[in-house]
C-alpha cells in the first residue's frame, strides 16, 4: 500500500462520519477543501443520493440566488451538515475565527467570522475542523466567540457542533454536558497524547477507538473519480495533494 | 449614463462615500477599484458584500478605507490579506466585524426600504457585543420564538461591480450572481463596468432577461475589457493565480505593497500579463 | 421525483394543507388544479402570491377552499371572480385579506428561517384591525422611525407551479418569475408542472442558470403539456381570452359553474379547445 | 375635428398632470389601461426621458426580480407615481377596494386591497381614479379602508395622494387640510354639478377651470403611436376604445 497522505487520511475519516441516514445535504465552503473532497466521497462511496453542495464552486454549486442563498436554504432547515474551523476552539465548543488577544486590537488577527455565527445556529450536523491539534488551537477559551457553542433556550437553534475532527482524533459533542467526548485516535498515537494536546477537559469514550485507516478502494475511489471534480473549485489543493491540475 | 469612462466613475465617488463591492466569487471591478486608488480616494466607508479580497486588501493598503465592514478579508487559496492583517492589528481602520448573513440581511432592508431585518442565530457571538448598531429584542409575536437579532438597513452611496454584458439601454447581465441585483436596488447609485456592450436590449430576450438588473438601478457604465483581471469573471476568464500570489507576496510589508501598486498601477500592465478574454 | 404524474403530485396534497399559487402573471398550474378538484380536495388553506384569478375563483366554486389568503382576486380583464364574489359576501369562507407585499414579505420571512417580516406603510388599513395575526411595533431600534408592521412567516406545504423547462435532475427554469423562487424557497414541498423535461443540465448553461431553480427545492415534477392553459405561459403560449371569457359568463351561478367544470374536467377536452403551443 | 371618447380624454387630462419636473417614473399597474396610456402619452409628447413600468404587462415591462420587486423599488424611493382606484374614496382620501357594507360580510365584494395599503405610502405622487363620479363612488366615509389617506406622525410616510380624476373633474389633495380642492371641470359641466356629485365636503379652487379638451397632435400621438404598444398589455380595452387587435 502507498504511504497514505496527511489530507487523504482526513478526507477518509471524515467522509465515513457523514454516511449515515440523518445526512441527506452537506454543504462545503469553497475554502475547505479536506471537507469538499469528504463529501464527495461519502457521495461517491456508497450514498449517491447525498447532496452535496459546494459553495461558490465552479462544479457542485446548485446555488442560483446569490450569495444569500446558502444561509436562507440553511434557514429553511435544508442543510444537515456543514463544517466550520476555528484559530480557536474551547471545551464548550465555542469557535475563534477572529483573532489572538483582545479584541478589537487582536495581536494577531484572522480573516473574520465569515457566516459562522449563523450556520453554527441552523445547521443540525456540524463538523469543527481544527487544521492542528494542539493546546494552542483547542484553548480552555476562545479569545474571541465568532460562533458559540450551545446557547440559552430563550435562543431558536437547530444547529450546532456534531464532531471535532483533526490530524489525531475525533471527538463527538455532547450537547446535554456541554463537552467533547474522544472517539477515536489516530494510528500511531495514544488517548495519553491527544488528552495532552488538548487545552481543555474532554471526556474519554468507554469504547475509545483507532481511527480507521483508508480502505484501499476509498483512496483509489478518492484519486480516480473525487479529485478531478475537485480540481475547478481547489486547484491548489488538488495540485498538492494529487497532483492534479484544473 | 451609458458608455461613460471609467475616470467619470470614479470621479463620481466623494471621499467619505460608502461604498459595496462584491465578494471575488462575484464580479469584482478591478479597474475601478485601481481608479479609486490612483485617484487617491480617502474615507471611504468600504461594506463588503459579504467578504473582502483582493480589491479589499489593495484599498486598505493605499489608505483608501476609514471604515471596514466585512464578514471577513481573505486572499482565498492564495492566503491571509496582508493589508488587512496588519492594519487592522494596528487599529488604522475601523473595522465592524459581521457575518454573511447579516450583511445580506442588511442589504435586503434597504432593498425592501425597511429600518431593519430580523436574523435567527447570532446572539451569543462577541459580533452582537461589539456591534453597537445591531440590536437584540425579545420575540415582538410572543410566540416563544425568543429573543432575535435585528440589523439596521445599510443604504450604500455606491454599489461597485463588474460585469460580462449591458445593453445601449443600460441593462447590465450578471446571470445568477443575484447579490448584485441586492446591492444595487439598496443602493442610491450603481456604477458599472462591463466587458461589452449590446445593441440588442436584454430585456427582450427571456434568457438574458432572468439574469438582467434593468437600468432604473444603475447610474452608469462604462467598458473594462478583462476590468475583474487578475480575479476571474466566471464564464468569461479565470484567476489569475499568479499575479495574486505575487501580490500576496509582495504586499506582506506596505513597502512591497506600494512598489507593486506603482508598478500595476502605472500604463497598461495588466494587459501585458497576458490575460485570455 | 422527476417524471411523476399529475395524479401522483395530487396524491400527495392532503385535505386540508396548505397551498401556494402564483398570479395569473406568473405560470399557474392549471392542470393541477383541474385535477384538485376532479379529486374533490377538501379544507385547503390557499395562499395566493399574492392575487388570485380564474385558479383560485374555480377552487372555491368546488368548495375545496376552507380558508383563502390572498391581496385580490379577480379574472382582470375578464372581470370579477364570480364564484370568489358569491362566496365570500356569503361567509361560507374564512377569508383573510391581504396585500400584495404582505405575503410576498411573508414568503420571505419562511425563506430566511425568520419568524417575521417588518413592513413599511399599511398602518391605518383595516387591514391590520382584522388581520390579528399581524402585529405592530413602536419603533425597536429606537432611530425615530415610527411604528411598523410585523408579518408572521407563512410555510406552505405546497408551492404549486406550472414551468415551460424542466431537466433530468430535477431543476426548474421559470426564467424571470422569481415569485416561483420565492415560493420554493418558502415551501416544504414544491410540486410543478412543465411543459417539457430535457435532459441537458439547466445548471451547466450560464443563461438558464439564472432562471433556475435547483432541485433541491423541488419534491416531483409531472409533464403536463399547455398545463396553464386557459391562461397564458409566457415565451410559449398566450391566454385563451375566449375560453376565459365563457367561465366568467358560465361561472356567475353555481350551477353554470358547475356545468362548465363538468365539461371541462371530462376527458381532455382542453385540447379540443386549439391551444397552440 | 372626430368626436373625442370619455377613454381619450380622461387619457389625455391625465398625461398633462404626469408632465412635470417631480415625475421620473410612473408605474402603472396591469389593470389600468387608462393611466398605461396616459403614462405613454406623457412620454411620447415631450418627456422622453419619464420613465414608465407597466407592472407584468408584456411591453415597457423592466421588472426582472419577481412580484415583489414593484414593492421594493417603491419602497427605495424609486417610483414618484402611481394610480389607485376605489370603490369608495372618501373626503380624506381613504380608499376602499374590498366591499360595500360591514366587514367582512359585506354586501357586495370587490377583489381586494391589491399592493394599495403599501404603495399609498411609498410614491410620493398618487393618482386617484373614480370610474364614476357619484355619491356612491365617492362617500363621507368609505365601509373598509383598504389604504388611509393620511397618517399620524409616527408612522413613515413619503406617499400619498395627489389628485383624484374622475370624467367630471379633477381635484387635488391638501395634505395639510386633508381635503381635496377641485381645480377643473370637464366641458359642458358645471361646478355645482360637481359638488352635488361628491359625497364629501370639497374646496372649490378659487382659479377653478374647465378642463382642456385633448388637442390634434395629442390624440394622434394616441392612436399612432401609444394604442399599439398598449395592445399587448390591454388587448380588449385597446381593440374597444382604439379598434386595435394585439
Amino acid at each position: 500500500m502507498e504511504t497514505v497522505s496527511r489530507e487523504e487520511f482526513l478526507i477518509c475519516a471524515i467522509s465515513r462520519l457523514l454516511c449515515t441516514p440523518d445526512i441527506c445535504h452537506v454543504a462545503v465552503g469553497a475554502a475547505s477543501p479536506i471537507p469538499g473532497a469528504a463529501a464527495l466521497l461519502a457521495q461517491a462511496t456508497d450514498n449517491p443520493q447525498l447532496r452535496v453542495s459546494i459553495i461558490h464552486g465552479d462544479t457542485n454549486n446548485p446555488f442560483t440566488d446569490g450569495g444569500r442563498e446558502l444561509f436562507d436554504c440553511a434557514g429553511q432547515g435544508r442543510i444537515d451538515a456543514f463544517f466550520l474551523g476555528g484559530v480557536q476552539i474551547d471545551g464548550a465548543a465555542n469557535i475563534n475565527l477572529v483573532g489572538l488577544g483582545k479584541y478589537p486590537e487582536t495581536t494577531r488577527r484572522f480573516p473574520g467570522s465569515f457566516g459562522s455565527a449563523y450556520m453554527y445556529f441552523t445547521v443540525p450536523n456540524v463538523f469543527l475542523f481544527a487544521h492542528e491539534h494542539s493546546a494552542r488551537v483547542l484553548v480552555p477559551r476562545v479569545d474571541f466567540i465568532s460562533a458559540p457553542g450551545s446557547s440559552p433556550d430563550d435562543v431558536a437553534r437547530k444547529g450546532g457542533p456534531k464532531y471535532l475532527v483533526s490530524n489525531l482524533a475525533i471527538m463527538e459533542f455532547d450537547r446535554a454536558k456541554k463537552l467533547f467526548r474522544l472517539l477515536s485516535v489516530a494510528p500511531g498515537h495514544s488517548v495519553e497524547e491527544v488528552v495532552e494536546k488538548t487545552g481543555f477537559e474532554i471526556e474519554i469514550a468507554p469504547d475509545v477507538s483507532t481511527t480507521s485507516e483508508p480502505e484501499v478502494e476509498q483512496l483509489e475511489l478518492l484519486k480516480r473519480k473525487v479529485a478531478p471534480s475537485l480540481a475547478r473549485t481547489y486547484p491548489a489543493f488538488t495540485l498538492r495533494v494529487f497532483g492534479i491540475n484544473a | 449614463m451609458i458608455n461613460s469612462s471609467i475616470d467619470n466613475l470614479i470621479s463620481q465617488i466623494d471621499d467619505g462615500a460608502l461604498i459595496a463591492l462584491p465578494a471575488e466569487y462575484s464580479f469584482v471591478p478591478m479597474d475601478v477599484v485601481r481608479g479609486l486608488i490612483a485617484a487617491q480616494a480617502k474615507d471611504l466607508h468600504l461594506l463588503c458584500v459579504p467578504i473582502g479580497g483582493l480589491a479589499t486588501d489593495m484599498l486598505i493598503g493605499a489608505r483608501c478605507i476609514e471604515t471596514l465592514e466585512a464578514a471577513a478579508v481573505s486572499l482565498g487559496e492564495a492566503g491571509a490579506a496582508p493589508r488587512f492583517s496588519e492594519v487592522v492589528v494596528n487599529g488604522e481602520i475601523n473595522m465592524l466585524d459581521a457575518t454573511c448573513p447579516a450583511i445580506h440581511s442588511s442589504l435586503q432592508a434597504s432593498e425592501k426600504g425597511v429600518p431593519f431585518m430580523p436574523l435567527g442565530g447570532v446572539i451569543g457571538s462577541d459580533l452582537v457585543v461589539h456591534r453597537k448598531d445591531w440590536q437584540v429584542i425579545d420575540d415582538p409575536l410572543g410566540k416563544g420564538n425568543g429573543r432575535i437579532l435585528l440589523l439596521p438597513a445599510i443604504k450604500p452611496d455606491f454599489a461597485l461591480f463588474h460585469a460580462p454584458l449591458a445593453d445601449r439601454d443600460g441593462n447590465v447581465w450578471v446571470g445568477k450572481r443575484r447579490e448584485l441585483f441586492t446591492m444595487a436596488h439598496a443602493s442610491a447609485h450603481s456604477l458599472v463596468t462591463v466587458e461589452r456592450i449590446q445593441n440588442e436590449c436584454l430585456l427582450d430576450d427571456d434568457l438574458y432577461a432572468a439574469g438582467t438588473i434593468p437600468s432604473m438601478y444603475i447610474t452608469a457604465i462604462a467598458e473594462a475589457k478583462n476590468g475583474a483581471w487578475p480575479l476571474g469573471l466566471a464564464g468569461s476568464y479565470g484567476r489569475d493565480n499568479a499575479a495574486i500570489a505575487e501580490y500576496a507576496r509582495a504586499a506582506k510589508t506596505q513597502t512591497g505593497f506600494e512598489a507593486w501598486m506603482q508598478t500595476h498601477l502605472a500604463g497598461k500592465l495588466k494587459c501585458d500579463a497576458g490575460v485570455g478574454a
